[in-house]
Formats: C-alpha cells, structure tokens, sequence
C-alpha cells in the first residue's frame, strides 16, 4: 500500500498493519479463563490478531492485561472534519497594535475556575502577568483590562461581573472533569447566560486540559484552548472576534 | 542514615533559633484563644456522636447553643461537665437531650468550677485511656505484622464511595501497600462540620466520617492479618474541623494524618488564628494517639517553582517540627512533607531533587520524611510519566526517604484507576528491592553540584526564616512568604469560630495530654 | 451493578466503568487533524469517551496516541470455554514413581527449536539437568531419555531422530513469531507427520513464550505449554498421557 | 570519566599480560592463514563488485576458482594482479570476463612475483586513498553537524526491508538517536558471501548488502544535516564473511560495526581458525576506515547468568581489546560490549550492575563502551519494562557509558514498533538530560557491596585469564569457558574456507594498512 494513501490505519513497524496495544483490568480471577475473557473483549471490539502478552493478578479477583492486536479499520483522511479556532497567532506587540489601530478602545476580559474547581493554575498562565511558557499573561497587555477571579467561582457571581465590568469576553477555566462535573457545570453556564439575553453579549472562552475547541463548541462556548496554550493565542484569538464582531455590527 | 552531605550545623541550628522565635509568637495567640472546632472536639472525645433530627452532628449542635449564648469562652467542658453532675445522664443521653432542647446547659444550676472541673477531668482520662489501647493494640498489630522496609509505599484511593474505597485498598494492600490514605472529598476542609455516617457520593474522595474510618479500618486489619503485613491508614486532618478529625482517628486507630500548621491559611483560606489554635489541639491528640503526622509542604511546589522555592519547603518543615514539638509530638511522629517537582527537563534537575531531599534527611534526621512524587510536569504520556516515577523512587531509596507517596502515570489525566495503583506500586518495589542499598553506598562530591546546591537551599531558608521571625509568622504569611500566597491577618474563612478564652475556661484533655505527653510550661 | 454479576466489562475505578488504555502511531501529521483522525479510529472500534490524553510527533509523517476510552462491550464469564491441559500436576518424585509404577518403562523424548529458531533457552529450560526456576529439568529424571537436538533443527531431522529413539513424544519450542513464521513452521512440521503415518506414534507437546495451548490444539499439536511453564508440568502431563494411550490400547 | 572504585591495578596488568600471550598464540595461527572471505575482499578493496548470471557475488565466483585449482594458497592478489597486468582490463571488467570464462586467471601467461605486487600494491594504495576520504569526509560531518554527548543514543531497526527501515531510521534520527544499526537479517552470519543488491525481505532484520548500506547511509546523510547532528550507521562484521563487509562499510561510509573476535565461533558455530583469521583482517580494515567496533560480550549472558558469569565478560573484553589493538584499532575504537542482565528481583541487584559497569569502566577508560539493554528479564509488562530501561539508562549515566543500546519496552514481544523505538529515546533522553553530571557527584564507600563486587569480579577475570594463557584460547573455548558454550577446535562452519599461505603468499591491503596503522612486526 502506498504512503501517500488517504485511507490509514495504525502503523506499527510496516505500513498499515494495524497494530495497537491496550491495557485494561477486567474483574475476573487470573487464570486462562481471565485470558480467554481478556481475548473476547478485545475481540467484541473488533480487533484482530489479539495477543495477551501480561496479565496480573490485582488480587480481590481483579486481573490486569496487557494486549497487542490488529485494529483493522480505518480513517479516511480526505473526510476528516474538525473545527479550528479561525484566528492568526500574532506576538504581544502585533496584538497591542491590532487593538488600537482597529478597535481603538481597550478589551475587557473576565476570567475565573468555576464551579468546585480550584485549579488556577491554568487560568493564572493565560491571565497573570507572568504568563506561561516566555509569553505574557493578558494582565500584562496594556490594551487589556483584566479581572482574575480565582477558584471556585459560582457561575451566577461571574457573569454578575462580566456584566459589571462590561466585559468582551469571558474566560472559563475547568480543570476537573471527574463524572463529567465540568460539562455540567460548563452547561449551566451558558443556559443562565440564554436565559438571560446576555449570550450574545460576551465571547465566551474556554479552557483546561481535557478541553478541545470541538467541545467547546458542542457546550456553547465560542472558542475551547486544550493543553499548552500560551496567553498570545488567546489574547489573537479574542481581539479578532471583537473586531469581527465591531465590523458585523458596523 | 548516611550523612552524605556537609552541611554548616551551626546553620542548622540558627534556623532552629529563627523558629522557636517564630513559634513563641504563635504559641501566644494559641494560648489566649479557642475555638468552636476545638470545643466541638471535647465533646466528641468525651464520646458525643450521632446527628440531630436535621443531620447536624450534635458536637455542633451543642456547642452552637453555647456560642449563642455567649458563653463558650469558658469552655464548653464546664458547661457539659456541669450538666452531666446535675442531670447524671450519660455522655450520649445528655448530647441528644441536648440537641431536642430537653436539657438546656445554660439553663440549669452551676455548681463549682473546680467540682465540674475534677469531674471532667477524671472523664478525659478514662476517655484517654481508651485511646491508650488503640495504641497498644496498633504496637501489638505492628509486631504481629511487620510493615515493610522504608521508604513505606503509601498509595490513595480516590473513589469517593467508600465500599469502592475498600476494594481498591484491599487490592492494594494485598499487592504490598504499606500505607494506604483515603483521599478527601475536596474542600471538605471547609465543612465547619464532620459529616455523619458511612458515605457513598464525594467528589474526587470520599467524605472523612467516623463510620468511613472504621469501615476502612476493619477492611484493612482484615487484610493485614491475612498478608502478615500491618498496613497504615491515613487520612486528612486539616479544616474546619482538624481537630474533631484528629479525634475520630483517635478513636478509630488510623495511624497517620495529613495534618499541617499552615496549610488551611494558605490553600484553603482559613483564618489564621483559627488555624493556629486548632492544630495545636489536633496535634496533641494525634501525639497521644502515636499518629505520624504528615505536612504539606509539597502543595507550595503545585503553584511555586520548586526550584526557586526550595527554600520556602525547608522553612516550613522547620516550622511545622517546632510547632509539632510544642504540641507534645515525637521526632518521629513528624512526617514532614516534600516533593519531587522540578521541571525534569532542566539539566541536572536530579541532581537538584537529590540534593533536596538529602538535605532534608540530614537536618531532619528522626522524621518519618513525606516525600510526594512528580505532578506539576506529569503529563499525557503515561510512558514518561511511569519513568519520572521511577527517578522520584530512585530518588528516594538513594537520600533514605521514609514514607513514599506513590506517583501515578495517569497523574495528568484522571484520579487512580486499579491498575494505575498496582503499576506504581510494582515500580516502588522494583527500584527499592534492586537498589536497597543504595544510599548506603555513595557519598557527594564536597564541591560538586548536590552539595552546593543543598548549602544554598539552607542558606536561604535561614535568611527566610530571620525574616519571618523579626517580622512574625501572621504578618509574614499576610505578604505571601509560601507558596505565593497572601493570606490577610484577620481574613478568612473560620474566624467567627475562634473564642477568646476566658480566665475560667479549661479544657481537661489539654491538661490530660499535656501531663502524659510530658509538655512543659514553655510548650516543649 | 453488582460485583458477582456474569457480564463484565474494564474496571477502572467503578464497577464496569469500561475504561480501558490504547497507545498506538498513526500515518499522519501531528496536529488537530492527527487528533480527530485518533478520535475517529477508536470509535469506530465501537469506543466511546474517547480522550486523547497524548499525541507525539515522531516525524516523517507519524504521531503516537495515547488514548482512554470506555469500550462498552460485555463479557459473559459464565460462557468462557477454554481448552485446558488435562493432567495433574505431579512433583519430580511422583512423576518418577508413577512412570515406575503404571508405565514400567523409561519414556522417550526428543526435543527441538525447530526451522531457523535458534532460541534454546526455553527448551532448554524445560529438557536441562539444570532446569527451570527450581525445578529439574527432564534430563535428570531417572524414568525419562531425553534427547535435545537443539536449535535450527529441521522438521525432517527432528523426526526422522523420534522414529530411530521410538520417542513417546515430541517436543518443539517456537520463539521468534514475527510474520507467522512459527504457524507455517509447525504446520508443516504436522503435515509431514501425516503424511508419513506417524502421527499418532507421538504425543506431539509444543511451548514457546507467545504458545497457548489453544493455538497447539488448533495446529494438531496434543498439548501447548507457555511463559513461566515448569519441567514437571511438561513431564506430568507427558507420563499421564502415555498412560492414557497405553490404557486404551490394552 | 571519575575514578569511583579503587581497584587493584596491578591485578588490571596482569590481566593485560596473560592476555598478550593468549594473544600470541592466536597471532601464529592468523599469520599462517588465509581465508576464502579474506582473499574476497581483497578483490572487493579493489573494486569488484556484482554477481554473475547465477546471482552469485563475483568475488564468490573468482575466488572459487583459484581455490578449485588449488593455488589461493599464493593469495589472490597474485592472480589477478597478473591477470590485470596481462589483460589490460579494468578491475571491474577482469571480474565480469573471469566470471564469464573468457579469462581464465590460472592459464595465461604468469608474471615475476616482484612485479605483480608492486603493481598490485600500488593499486591498493590508490584505493586505501579512497577510504581515507571517507574518514575525512566523516571528520568533516562530525565537525559540521555534531553528535550529541555521550552516552549516545543506539537504536535498531529490523523490518527487514530497506525501504521501511528507511523510515524508521530517520523517524529515528529526528527524534534525537545518534546512531542507527540495521539489525540484519538472522544468520547472515553462516551466508558464506555476501547478499547483493537492495532487499526487502529479510527475516528479522534486513540483509547487510553494499546496496542496502549505500541507501541508509544517504538516508542517514540527509537527515543529519537537516537535523544539524551526524547520525552514525552501523551494521554487522560477522560470520562466514566478516572481512568483505568491512570492506563494504568502509567504501559506503559506515561508522560502526559489531564486530568480535569470537562470537562466531561461540554463536554460530563458526570454524577457530576461519574466524580469527577473518577477524585478524576485517578489523584491520575497521581501523584504517576509522570505524568503532562493538564487541559481542552481551550475548553471553543471553544463556549464562549474569551474576556468576559476569567475570568472563570482562575476560572476553581484555581479549577483544588485546586483538583488537594487535589490528591497529586505537583504543577509541574498541566499543567493548557489555550488558545490564542480572535478574532485577535479586536484592540489590542495580549495586551490581553499577559495579560491573564502572569495573568496565575504569578497566578500559578510553573505549567508547557500548552498554546493552536489560533482555533476559524483560516480559509482556511493557510498563515494568519501560521502568527498567530507565534503571538501565540510570546506571549508565552513573558509570559514564559511552554508546547506549536503547532498550524497549517490548522486548518480550515484538521487533519495535515505531512509538517502542521512539519511547526508548524519550526515555534516554529524560535521564540523560536530569542526571547528566551524575556520575561526577558520586563516589563509592570503600568497603561497600559495589566495591566488593568489583573486586571480586576482577578477581575472577584475572584467574581464568591465567586459565586461558596457560591452556590457549583454542582450547579453552573448546571446553565452554565462554557463555557455557562448547565448541570443538577443528569443527564449525567455514573450516574449508581457510587455506595456509604459501612463502610466496602476498595481500598488498595487509600490508599498506600495517604501514598506515604504524603496526609493528609484532603485531601491535
Ligand atoms: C496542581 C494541581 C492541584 C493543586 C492546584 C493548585 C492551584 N492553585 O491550581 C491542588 C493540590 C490544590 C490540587 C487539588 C486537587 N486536585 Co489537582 N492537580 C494538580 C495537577 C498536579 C496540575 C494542574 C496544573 O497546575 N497544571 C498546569 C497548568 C498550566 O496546565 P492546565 O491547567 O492544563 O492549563 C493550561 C491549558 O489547559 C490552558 N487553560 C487552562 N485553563 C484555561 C482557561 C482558559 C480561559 C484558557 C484560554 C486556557 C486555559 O492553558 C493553560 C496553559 O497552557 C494536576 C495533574 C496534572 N499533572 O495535570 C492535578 C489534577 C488536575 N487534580 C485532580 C484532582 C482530582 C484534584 C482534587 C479534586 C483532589 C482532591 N480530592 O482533593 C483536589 C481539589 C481541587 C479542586 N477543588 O478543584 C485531578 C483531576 C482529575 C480529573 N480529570 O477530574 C488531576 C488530573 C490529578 C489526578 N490525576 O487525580 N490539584
Ligand atoms: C535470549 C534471546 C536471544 C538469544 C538466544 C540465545 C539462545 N541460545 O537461546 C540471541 C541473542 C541469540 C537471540 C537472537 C535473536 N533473537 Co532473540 N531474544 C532473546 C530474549 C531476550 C529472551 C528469550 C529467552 O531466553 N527467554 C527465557 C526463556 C526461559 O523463556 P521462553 O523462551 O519463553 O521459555 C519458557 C516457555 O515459553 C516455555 N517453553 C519454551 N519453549 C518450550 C518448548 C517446550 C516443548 C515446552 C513444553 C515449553 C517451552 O518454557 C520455558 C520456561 O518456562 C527474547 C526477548 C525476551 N525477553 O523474551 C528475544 C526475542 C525472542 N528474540 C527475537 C528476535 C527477533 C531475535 C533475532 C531473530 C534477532 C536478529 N534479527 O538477529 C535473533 C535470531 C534468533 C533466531 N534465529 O531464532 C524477538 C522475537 C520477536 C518475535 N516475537 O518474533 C524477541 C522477542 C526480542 C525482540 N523483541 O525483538 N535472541
Ligand atoms: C495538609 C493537607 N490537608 C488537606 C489537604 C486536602 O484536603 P482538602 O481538599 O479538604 O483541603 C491536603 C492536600 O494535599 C494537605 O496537604
Ligand atoms: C558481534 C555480533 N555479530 C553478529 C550478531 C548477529 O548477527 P547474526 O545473526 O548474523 O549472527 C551479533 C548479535 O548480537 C553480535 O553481537
């Protein structure tokens, strides 16, 4: 098969071939029944060529597998959809200028954890002064005005600042996703905002590790930043959306 | 231990100098004051328990109606001491008569001080002698069934339903944990409360209750008989309530808790005097019940960079022993806490973890060190990530570290799976069991680049530490000393809590514990 | 769900949860695209949930996965049927006591790392004096003749060495598998067997670190001994199945 | 490199000396003989190349039919000088027209001994020349595009076909490995020629042909220079025709080569005398193309237990280091092998892996060691699997190893996988970097298990070297000293390859490598 072929599968040490490795526990005693159990549910998966390479007594009548096995199915790169944040990196400088030469006011953002999460770790990289990974966090634009709220902000106290402080947009930071709490959380969010006629009030920003711009989309949001975001992607991605928004309206 | 390093002891020694300073500071305000939480920790040592009709625990119930009445400064032990003599109820009759308004404890008569007093007092110590046992019985399993070598691999379990929690640290234990913590439903820290009853439904743990605690106690004695291998219980001292917890571990034979003099200021915004007040009782409880504390001093690395603020780490640890000390605890009883976070793609950066945690077991010689494995520079590659917790247990076995927090390979992506557990614990054991001895084995280069960065680490730790005490622990901590965290003097959650005592009010398990534990007039 | 439930799935943290762990390398360039496509090859493996916790640019055109997904199929454990070896296992004391007292005679067995397989040590492992993790080795037992004909033997000479001793049984380890090497290998090895006549002259044991006994049965081998298999399991299970044949031929 | 042991150096001396007499008498042997491999490579050092109707390799065909007749006892370099003398032909068409019988080398008309070899001479000079420009031109690369520090980073790559280990290879190679080696197709080692052409189906590994080398070596070229680091290429001088694929390598370039005075004979049966001749010249070819050669020891302990067999691995390593040098080898060229295969479940068992690691250390403190992977002890447990290639890159990065064999993941399992190979540099990659000056912070305790471990192994090697001096080297392996291997003195494969010289024997490459190598008349 040829390389350059638009329909491709895993590539283990020859082209196509499809192999992939899983690991998984199932709740059974180790044994060759525990193996054959291991065998079946790879193969109710479809997967080929299933090879049990280590199981693992967990005791309590659990048993640990490590399989290899063909995966023969496969993705056709020509039909591969994913929606992509619509906006040019530009550095620090570049995205100062833009502000003042196109939309001549300063942006106002506000950004908090919501909900039960505490983890301000990720929303202080895009926010604080210091940044993340050499690039400046939106505090340190002079073109923009920044509220941090912290951790475990509830979604009512938020927007009652985005509100206040006439915000452009609103920055979401959720880092817990245990039992889906965030998609709850991030739900709610966006339904008080409708219920309210404020949605299309604000650019609504979304960020964390486990998010990908597609569920940010999928939960209402405009925009989802996963892991390594630097704050300059951010801060293009929002000044465009403001002029996009200033030029429709204009 | 093997004193690989060379550090200046007179150094050492300064900063031993900086923190009592810093302690008689804080041991001041602990003295004037209690608390709501400390209160509500008499009557359950005393042996309240249950929930009234609302759910609402009755140590709050009880202390809740005094505190209203404005008269908690003398200490709910007389109150409840005083109405035990008039209405001869039983400890548990008198708190549910209590809580349905039956018994009304500022309205009944007041006999003498001194009687309630001698009364209450001879109580605490048939309820201390009951804690007593649990400590024999724990030095008794202990024997029966040797815990492993150190490090000890102390692994959590995470479910938040606790007969989930059970399997999982069944399995484990019976894999070789020595330790095993339920991790806490987050921010119960700030329940002003205990919950109540066995529970099912936390959120990223699993609620600290008395019931889940002798269900996970049982679960694992269990497994301890049956592998020949006590296995340790931990769980989260700290909060609101500290030291109610502290009591309930007491009473349910966990053998350690992760319980740390600052930790609620910074992490969980927690008035500072109701802080400093409430773990100086929460430790003395967990010195009289032979439980190894353990700090937090790694949660500073979760938003400092642990290599420009390896210093905050040792400071810390500094205050936590003198103030441990002060509270009655052994040397070895403190579990002082530290952490394996620098950014491993750092040149070198090993060296700089070798040097830490070797220079932590030189200046702390007898303490049962925490040390908590790789989690900021974790990521999605449970590949890397599996190897990062080899190097932290390399780490580890090579600077005689005690107790090992075991790392995750899925630390970046979700709270334990089973067999997340079972991988770490195979990796614990397979670096310890092939380099045992290591740390027994090599010694630093005199000039080389652990040493000098252990000197600098110290160096700075004493310089911080003057600077804290010339300008005071509180005020310090309000300008944001650890952790990069400013917690104002007088803010906080909790501070409605805190009561000053008046020239009456007495709590007999401090006199209790303060006699057994041999704790003199100066708190040493 | 209840833990002694016959249907069972992964065990993550909760009862059948069905999370499970893949890794695999996909023809394709790291990006958002690389990502979607990871997505789009898991879930038409039926997966659901599917987070890609890592992507790795390993260049020229690959990126690794790391993924956790649920796979939400079930296993019915009181329907796993498994070929099991059927003999008892006996320590090297009993083996020699039974041989003397049931057989009455010494056993013959002739072994070999078959085709261009020069891994000797598992053979070895199972026909050296020395044996294997504490157990002696067939060449020690008093009631056996062993011959060891070591590696690269062909499956002529191996055969052509059991009808001159009159061996009892046959015994091929097989290591390297790469390409399906050993099933070409071994089925030939039967066939020529066959074609000969001989089958049934020889109780026909195979082993080899990626052997299971199902695959021996399935390739006519009477018996298939994997990973961690001790001298005296070969030796238990040879002794009974001579019996065996010797019971019904008399 | 720090001296970390202290070892008995006067043991170190004599171990050299009882292996300068094992060498000696090998030397006697090697200098009476040729070999039908050695005498193809001669014809391929002058420039033939390509295989006849049948497919066969021409130097194959020409040799075969001197040797037919009876006269390769002269050498081959007689007769075709001769014949290019008489014919007038190229080099390359006097091949082709032998091949085709219309030359016939033993029936035209023979020239004066003198004359032909000064001829022949002159032409081997003229194409030495040539490989010095491959030397030059690495110089030059090396300069240009530097590798990355020791120990560098050793991948294989084994599909079989060129083509896809292409991609593998510089999948590789941008990732970070400094060096490449195609793992060849198995037992190319009893092929008594040489394969032809580029290959696609190899079983296990891809055959080592002059085609094959060419294009992984542009491959290789390519990527170094887009990457800014020169990516070194390795393959396999060894077996039935060793000295023509040191010849191979040094016309295309290649950097490395596995290449052991006995491996042949213990693994793959291969005559004494066949072997040692054959390695006598083939590494006298490594030396003048500047290539490093890698010792084989780890395959000893691929059957015999590293615990109690490591002795004869530092055994093997003087004896290889001693031939080797006796070849014109500068120690910077001797890649001695060794392995990290003690079972990792023996207590203490990475002290003992650091002590053998740091003994071949400071034993041979200029040779660019070449560390093998743990493989013995490897399981389906890639995960267990991944953590002891960490310890292994630990204990290489303690102990100052010069060219690590990344170990994978898989090992138990599979040839890697593209993401095997590349976890494995991942992994390499991240201890290297944390613990780069590990090995210059550290000492050992004088009394310790390390240090009495090495003793002990050095104890070991000097008594059986003296075993082997007073028995031979011959003998000795005839008995098994080696790997628990025995192999009889006059059998093995490719015996009817070796032909005594006549007086009037002649190899013009023998003679202007000695010049060039400055090798004394005895051999050193
Ligand atoms: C540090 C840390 C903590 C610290 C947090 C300190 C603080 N002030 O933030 C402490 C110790 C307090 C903590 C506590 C807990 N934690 Co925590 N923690 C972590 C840890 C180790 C690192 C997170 C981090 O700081 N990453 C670094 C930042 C820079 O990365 P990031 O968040 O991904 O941010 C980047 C992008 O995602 C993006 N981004 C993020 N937010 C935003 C927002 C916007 C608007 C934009 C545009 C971009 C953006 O940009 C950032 C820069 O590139 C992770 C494990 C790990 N290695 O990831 C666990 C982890 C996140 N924690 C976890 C848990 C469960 C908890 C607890 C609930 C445990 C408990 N029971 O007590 C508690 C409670 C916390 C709570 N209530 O939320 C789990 C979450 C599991 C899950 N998937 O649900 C993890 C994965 C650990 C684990 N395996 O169990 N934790
Ligand atoms: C040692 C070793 C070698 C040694 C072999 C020395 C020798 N004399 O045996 C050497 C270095 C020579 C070698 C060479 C090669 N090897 Co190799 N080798 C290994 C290694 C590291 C260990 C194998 C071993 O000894 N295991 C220990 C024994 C005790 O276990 P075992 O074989 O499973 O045996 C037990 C059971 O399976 C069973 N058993 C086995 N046989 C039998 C027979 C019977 C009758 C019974 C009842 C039971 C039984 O009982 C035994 C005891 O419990 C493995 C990797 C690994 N860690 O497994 C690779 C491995 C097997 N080798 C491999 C390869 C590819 C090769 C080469 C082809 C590489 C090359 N291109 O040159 C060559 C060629 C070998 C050839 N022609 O067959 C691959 C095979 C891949 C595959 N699945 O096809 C592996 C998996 C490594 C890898 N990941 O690439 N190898
Ligand atoms: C000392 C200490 N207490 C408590 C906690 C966590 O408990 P909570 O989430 O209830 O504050 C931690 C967390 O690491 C800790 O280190
Ligand atoms: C020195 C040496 N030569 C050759 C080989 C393998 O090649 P072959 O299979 O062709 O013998 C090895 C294998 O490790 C080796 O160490």
């Amino acid at each position: 098969m040829l390389k350059d072929d638009k329909l491709i599968k895993a590539y283990g040490d020859t082209y196509n071939d499809g192999k992939i490795q899983l690991s998984f526990t199932l709740p059974i005693q180790k044994g060759v029944e525990a193996e054959e159990a291991a065998r079946i549910y790879c193969s109710k998966l479809g997967l080929k060529d299933i090879e049990v390479v280590h199981m693992k007594d967990l005791r309590e009548g659990f048993t640990f597998f490590v399989v290899y096995a063909v995966a023969d199915v496969l993705v056709n790169t020509d039909k591969i959809n994913v929606a992509k944040i619509e906006a040019e990196e530009m550095s620090y400088y570049e995205i100062n200028d833009y502000i003042k030469d196109k939309i001549e006011r300063n942006l106002t953002v506000v950004g908090a954890c919501t909900g039960s999460d505490a983890h301000t770790v990720g929303l202080d990289a895009i926010l604080n002064m210091k940044g993340y990974d050499g690039e400046y966090g939106l505090e340190r634009y002079p073109q923009f005005n920044t509220y941090n709220m912290g951790s475990q902000v509830p979604n009512e106290k938020l927007i009652e600042k985005a509100v206040q402080e006439n915000a452009d947009a609103i920055l979401i930071s959720q880092v817990v996703t245990q039992k889906n709490i965030h998609v709850k959380n991030l739900t709610e969010f966006v339904e008080i905002l409708e219920a309210e006629g404020l949605r299309d009030e604000f650019i609504l920003v979304l960020g964390g590790p486990r998010i990908s711009h597609e569920l940010a989309l999928e939960l209402g949001f405009d925009a989802g930043f996963g892991t390594g975001t630097k704050p300059n992607q951010v801060a293009s991605y929002i000044s465009q959306k403001v002029y996009e928004k200033f030029e429709n309206n204009n | 231990m093997a004193l690989k390093l060379d550090l200046d002891q007179q150094l050492i020694d300064s900063c031993r100098e900086y923190t009592s300073e810093i302690a008689d500071e804080i041991g001041k305000k602990i003295s004037k004051n209690t608390t709501t939480s400390v209160e509500r920790t008499v009557l359950r040592l005393l042996g309240v328990d249950g929930v009234d009709q609302h759910g609402i625990p009755l140590p709050n119930v009880i202390v809740e109606k005094v505190k209203e009445a404005g008269e908690l400064e003398k200490g709910i032990s007389y109150w409840f001491g005083n109405a035990l003599l008039e209405t001869d109820l039983s400890v548990q009759s008198l708190a549910e008569e209590i809580s349905k308004d039956n018994v009304d404890l500022l309205n009944i008569p007041r006999r003498d001080q001194k009687e309630v007093y001698n009364y209450i007092y001879n109580l605490a110590k048939e309820k201390a002698a009951g804690i007593k046992e649990n400590v024999e019985k724990r030095n008794e399993l202990m024997g029966k069934y040797p815990p492993g070598p150190q490090p000890w691999l102390y692994v959590i379990v995470a479910t938040g339903n606790i007969y989930e929690d059970v399997k999982q640290a069944k399995s484990a234990a019976r894999q070789g944990a020595d330790i095993v913590a339920v991790i806490r439903s987050t921010a119960q820290s700030l329940l002003d409360y205990v919950p109540y009853g066995p529970t099912t439904e936390g959120f990223g743990g699993t609620y600290a209750t008395q019931a889940n605690f002798k269900i996970m106690r049982d679960a694992l004695d269990e497994v301890s008989k049956e592998e020949g291998h006590y296995v340790q219980l931990v769980n989260y001292c700290s909060g609101l309530a500290m030291p109610e917890i502290a009591a309930m571990g007491a009473i349910e034979r966990l053998d350690m808790m992760l319980n740390d003099a600052m930790y609620g200021i910074l992490f969980r915004d927690i008035n500072m005097k109701r802080t400093f007040v409430d773990q100086y009782f929460s430790r003395m409880i967990n010195a009289y019940a032979g439980v190894i504390i353990n700090t937090g001093e790694d949660n500073y690395l979760t938003t400092a960079d642990a290599v420009e603020e390896a210093h905050t780490v040792l400071a810390s640890q500094f205050i936590n022993e003198e103030l441990g000390l002060r509270t009655g605890l052994k040397k070895e009883q403190l579990g002082l806490g530290h952490a394996f976070e620098i950014n491993p793609d750092i040149e070198d950066s090993f060296l700089m973890e070798i040097a830490q945690a070797q220079l932590v077991r030189q200046v702390f010689p007898d303490a049962p060190l925490k040390y908590m494995p790789p989690t900021k520079y974790m990521d999605g590659d449970i590949f890397k990530g599996h190897l990062m917790d080899g190097m932290f247990n390399v780490a580890s076995i090579m600077t005689d570290q005690s107790i090992q927090l075991l790392g995750m390979l899925t630390e970046a992506i979700h709270t334990p799976f089973l067999q997340d557990r079972a991988l770490s614990i195979e990796n614990a054991k397979h670096v310890f069991n092939s380099a045992r001895a290591l740390s027994h084995e090599i010694t630093f280069k005199a000039d080389g680049k652990i040493q000098k960065r252990a000197d600098q680490v110290l160096e700075e730790t004493a310089e911080i530490l003057k600077e804290i005490s010339d300008k005071g622990l509180m005020k310090s901590l309000s300008e944001g000393i650890f952790g990069d965290i400013k917690r104002p003097m007088s803010g906080g959650k909790g501070s409605d809590g805190v009561v000053k005592k008046s020239s009456e009010y007495f709590n007999p398990f401090i006199d209790v514990f303060k006699e057994e534990l041999k704790i003199d007039a100066e708190g040493r």
